[in-house]
């Protein structure tokens, strides 16, 4: 076995959740890393979908930006972005939504607005894209971003998209049908939402990681599951795969030669 | 019916301060010489709409033209912040900026809608989070039918849009393919339209019965700027170049350094400029 | 992920008496040889949906298929009357037809609203006109942005829907051209999908980036039919045939006319029928 | 000067109100065949539109149906029937739309509906198909229709589309902004509402067409404008197109010799 870095481990754990048979909405960064590589590997027939109106994308390389060249010279079909929104994603037709986040709660709400207070904020973030919409349409949301104290915390500065709300059946209570998070993967541990409560509970750590490290890379007082399981670490296989595909991708990002 | 004119022409006569202007394309054939004239040209009080802000408007804001900004995503994409855009929200800098925040989803629609003609778009949006607290453009219907509480929102209708797209035939029709993202929403929805393209051939040749056409009659000037997406890029012609992407996290950081920048590639600069960015794809 | 099977297989498993179906194609690409499929199976107290019902329902009404039918314009275009149609609203023969009658416009947003997910359409429509006094499907909305009031429609989500297009590849992905008109919206609307094709190809080949697509997981069964788009078109194959538009004028006019054609040309006969008028443009 | 039908004169009398300029809404029948003479005459560089998505097309021969395959093989482009009726329509990207009626009342209201009552009628018609929204989006409407008292009528059986409702300014009260019925060309007649009362009111004759006879076709008592023009009969240019635009269109339509 080879030796791999917690965000190797990070997407490779969060490729392995994905299936042949998903159809996937994926954002760009690091849920798009984990998509393409479950479809590099175990996952060859996985519908990838990007907000940019590629369906069935099948990229060489990583997208820099969610709208690269690649990801329509491989797709099945390009459609319009209100075509998109309205027919792909609002119509229901996508099972797994795939997001990251600035600020995550204990709930898996999201915040991707701003830092500190939205009408003068401390820092100013991209804001919500795809993913209000993306995290209540798509039938379940996986959840993949690196842990620490600054983005799992007690209380988000803005809530962007909706995880479980309030926790409980707060999602329905909203007029939501769809799951929502149902994982969330990081670079120390998998977690799952309680069943009832819908807080988020580690129920695995990556090889090496103690229960400890995990908390004090939390915001808030962070439940662990009475049994944890330990990751798989990466295969040899999934970390070549992995590898070739960020050398590829870097390689087309470089400046070209003539330039 | 569209004029063919120089982009500075085009600038002149369909971008006026205080206009609302949508510069769009979804990554893909984004209108950077059309921006670049805009700068040059000192426009001001612009209200921008935009779905990912990108690039383009972090040059506009950081040089003084913008007044709001109507956007859903305003970062450097794959790369970081747009600084310019992020000093003025933090700083007000170079001027304060008027921000209408939305998702996606919400403004594909307003775009949708500003095309068809109606006043506003509804969706299922929004639901279970603060955006509808800080935007007084986010409110709601409730479905006849079923009693469903949606989201709605105020359609898009720009007093300009402007875009970039393959090629125009000699009548001024317009062919664009690939990510097409909001282009012909955003045509159709506004008031005027300028859109260059990377080449004006005789006839748009055999594309397929339902290709992405704007007649020449929806649009009001067409201007040939080869290389004209660049660093964004033009489906069948050049690839994005990530390079200059990147290097803009770095360019785009500091004022005095985008102000200098700014300086030595646009405002010394003209629409030729883009053609050594031009090429076509075998 | 969309079967292969044949097209008794395909109706039997996907239309069942009582469904919500819409059989779809705006004059092109008329799905004739699942509608005489449907019509063999002895189908009952069906929903039909369509904005221009054509010979088709004319044939599924007549052969007292039909409970309801939603539609926004009956005729044997540029001919004159669907008479089993009119015999059913005008005679209730061979039963009693519900009617819900909209405008193409309407009908057309609702399809479009339909494979967005949305329970109802909104449109700037049926202004000064007495449909909404004859049909309790159309509401009205107002814009909480404008104060305008618009009309609104239940949006259509079919239980089945059925279409004809020109190919598919061997995964079940299905492409069509030419006037595509609502069949895109129909099937993503509807909770399961038939298509019939002119032909199943290895690959789709060099299509545009933009050319309508049905992927295979939107569909549940293709099913490959040439010719089974006559006496309609497939564009690309073969042309309409309107001499059939017009001898349908005299068959469809009598009782007894029309039953006696539809034993010996539909009951009589299975899928292969179509086969002769299959051709594809050189 | 040929010979010609009444039919023929209203044919030409209906194409010679287009202009090059023009974006045209078209309806199968009298108006495809007004809107595709005045294409092949004076005005070859107007764009037709017809509802099945084809925009810019020049048909060779008149199609039959609103989606005949000539029109999309000879369009600009096609585009889904959704867009057309919002994007195009309703988007009031469109200057003038041409119709037929089975019923027209004084104040150019259109009925093609039903005659007799709505819930059990004499004579079940097609229906509004684009008629209703046509009457309104467009920026005017011509309307060409034979003429006789069964379709000149005092009161429709039902309005499918708006003219002028109540006359007056009842059309904009209705909450519409365009300029509805501004022209009906009979076999007859030329009419054009009044500036005022929006009451239809002929103001031209066709060659040889008395006053007496024109009322004697009308549901109404049909008003005249003091001073009449004749309208200039078909010139044999204008009917040398026109004839062989449906002798191809004839040709066109017959069941091939191979079935």
């Amino acid at each position: 076995m080879a030796d791999f870095s917690p965000t190797e481990m990070m997407t490779v754990a969060a490729a392995r959740v994905l299936r042949n048979e998903d159809v996937c909405f994926v954002g760009i960064g690091m849920p798009s890393a984990a998509c393409n590589l479950a479809r590099l590997s175990h996952a060859p027939d996985i519908t990838l979908i990007y907000e940019s109106g590629t369906i069935a994308t099948k990229p060489d390389v990583l997208p820099l930006s969610i709208g690269d060249g690649e990801l329509c010279e491989t797709a099945l079909a390009t459609v319009s972005v209100p075509e998109m929104f309205r027919y792909w994603l609002q119509g229901g037709r996508i099972n797994r939504g795939f997001l990251g986040a600035a600020q995550l709660d204990r709930f898996a709400n999201i915040n991707t607005t701003v830092i500190g207070p939205y009408g003068k904020p401390k820092v100013r973030l991209p804001g919500s894209g795809g993913a209000p919409e993306i995290a209540t349409s798509c039938g379940e949301i996986f959840i993949v971003m690196a842990q620490s104290k600054r983005s799992f915390v007690d209380k988000l500065d803005f809530v962007t998209s909706l995880g479980h709300g309030k926790g409980g059946d707060d999602r329905q209570k909203q007029g939501v049908t769809t799951k929502g998070p149902t994982l969330v993967v990081t670079d120390l541990c998998i977690m799952q939402p309680d069943p009832v409560t819908k807080e988020l509970t580690v129920t695995g750590l990556h090889p090496g990681v103690t229960p400890e490290q995990v908390a004090a890379a939390t915001g808030w007082a962070l439940k662990f599951a009475p049994e944890l399981t330990e990751t798989p670490p990466p295969s040899d296989a999934e970390l070549a795969v992995l590898r070739a595909l960020h050398q590829r991708t870097n390689e087309a990002h470089q400046p070209k030669a003539a330039e | 019916m569209a004029v063919f004119s120089s982009l500075a022409e085009a600038v002149a006569a369909n971008i006026r301060d205080g206009d609302t202007v949508a510069f769009e394309g979804f990554t893909h054939l984004i209108p950077f010489a059309a921006v670049h004239e805009t700068i040059r040209q000192k426009r001001r009080d612009l209200h921008l709409v935009r779905m990912t802000p990108d690039l383009i408007y972090d040059q506009l804001i950081g040089m003084g033209c913008v007044r709001k900004l109507t956007f859903s995503w305003g970062g450097n994409p794959g790369v970081g912040s747009l600084h310019r855009f992020r000093d003025a929200v933090e700083n007000d800098w170079p001027r304060p900026l008027e921000v209408d925040e939305h998702s996606h989803a919400a403004l594909a629609n307003a775009y949708e809608a500003g095309a068809a003609g109606l006043p506003c778009a509804i969706l299922r949006g929004y639901r279970g989070t603060q955006h509808g607290s800080v935007n007084p453009n986010i409110k709601s219907v409730t479905c006849p039918f079923t009693g469903e509480v949606l989201a709605a929102v105020p359609s898009i209708r720009a007093d300009c849009a402007v875009i970039h797209a393959q090629k125009a035939d000699r009548k001024g029709n317009v062919f664009l393919e690939g990510i097409v993202g909001v282009q012909k929403e955003a045509v159709l929805g506004a008031k005027r339209a300028i859109v260059t393209v990377e080449e004006v051939v005789d006839d748009l040749g055999d594309v397929s019965p339902n290709a992405c056409i704007l007649p020449s009659w929806t649009v009001s000037a067409v201007v040939e700027v080869p290389g004209g997406a660049h660093p964004s890029y033009a489906h069948g012609y050049y690839k994005r170049d990530n390079a200059y992407y990147k290097a803009w996290e770095d360019i785009g950081r500091e004022r005095e350094v985008f102000l200098k920048w700014m300086e030595e590639h646009v405002m010394r600069q003209g629409p030729d400029a883009f053609k050594r960015h031009a090429m076509k794809a075998a």
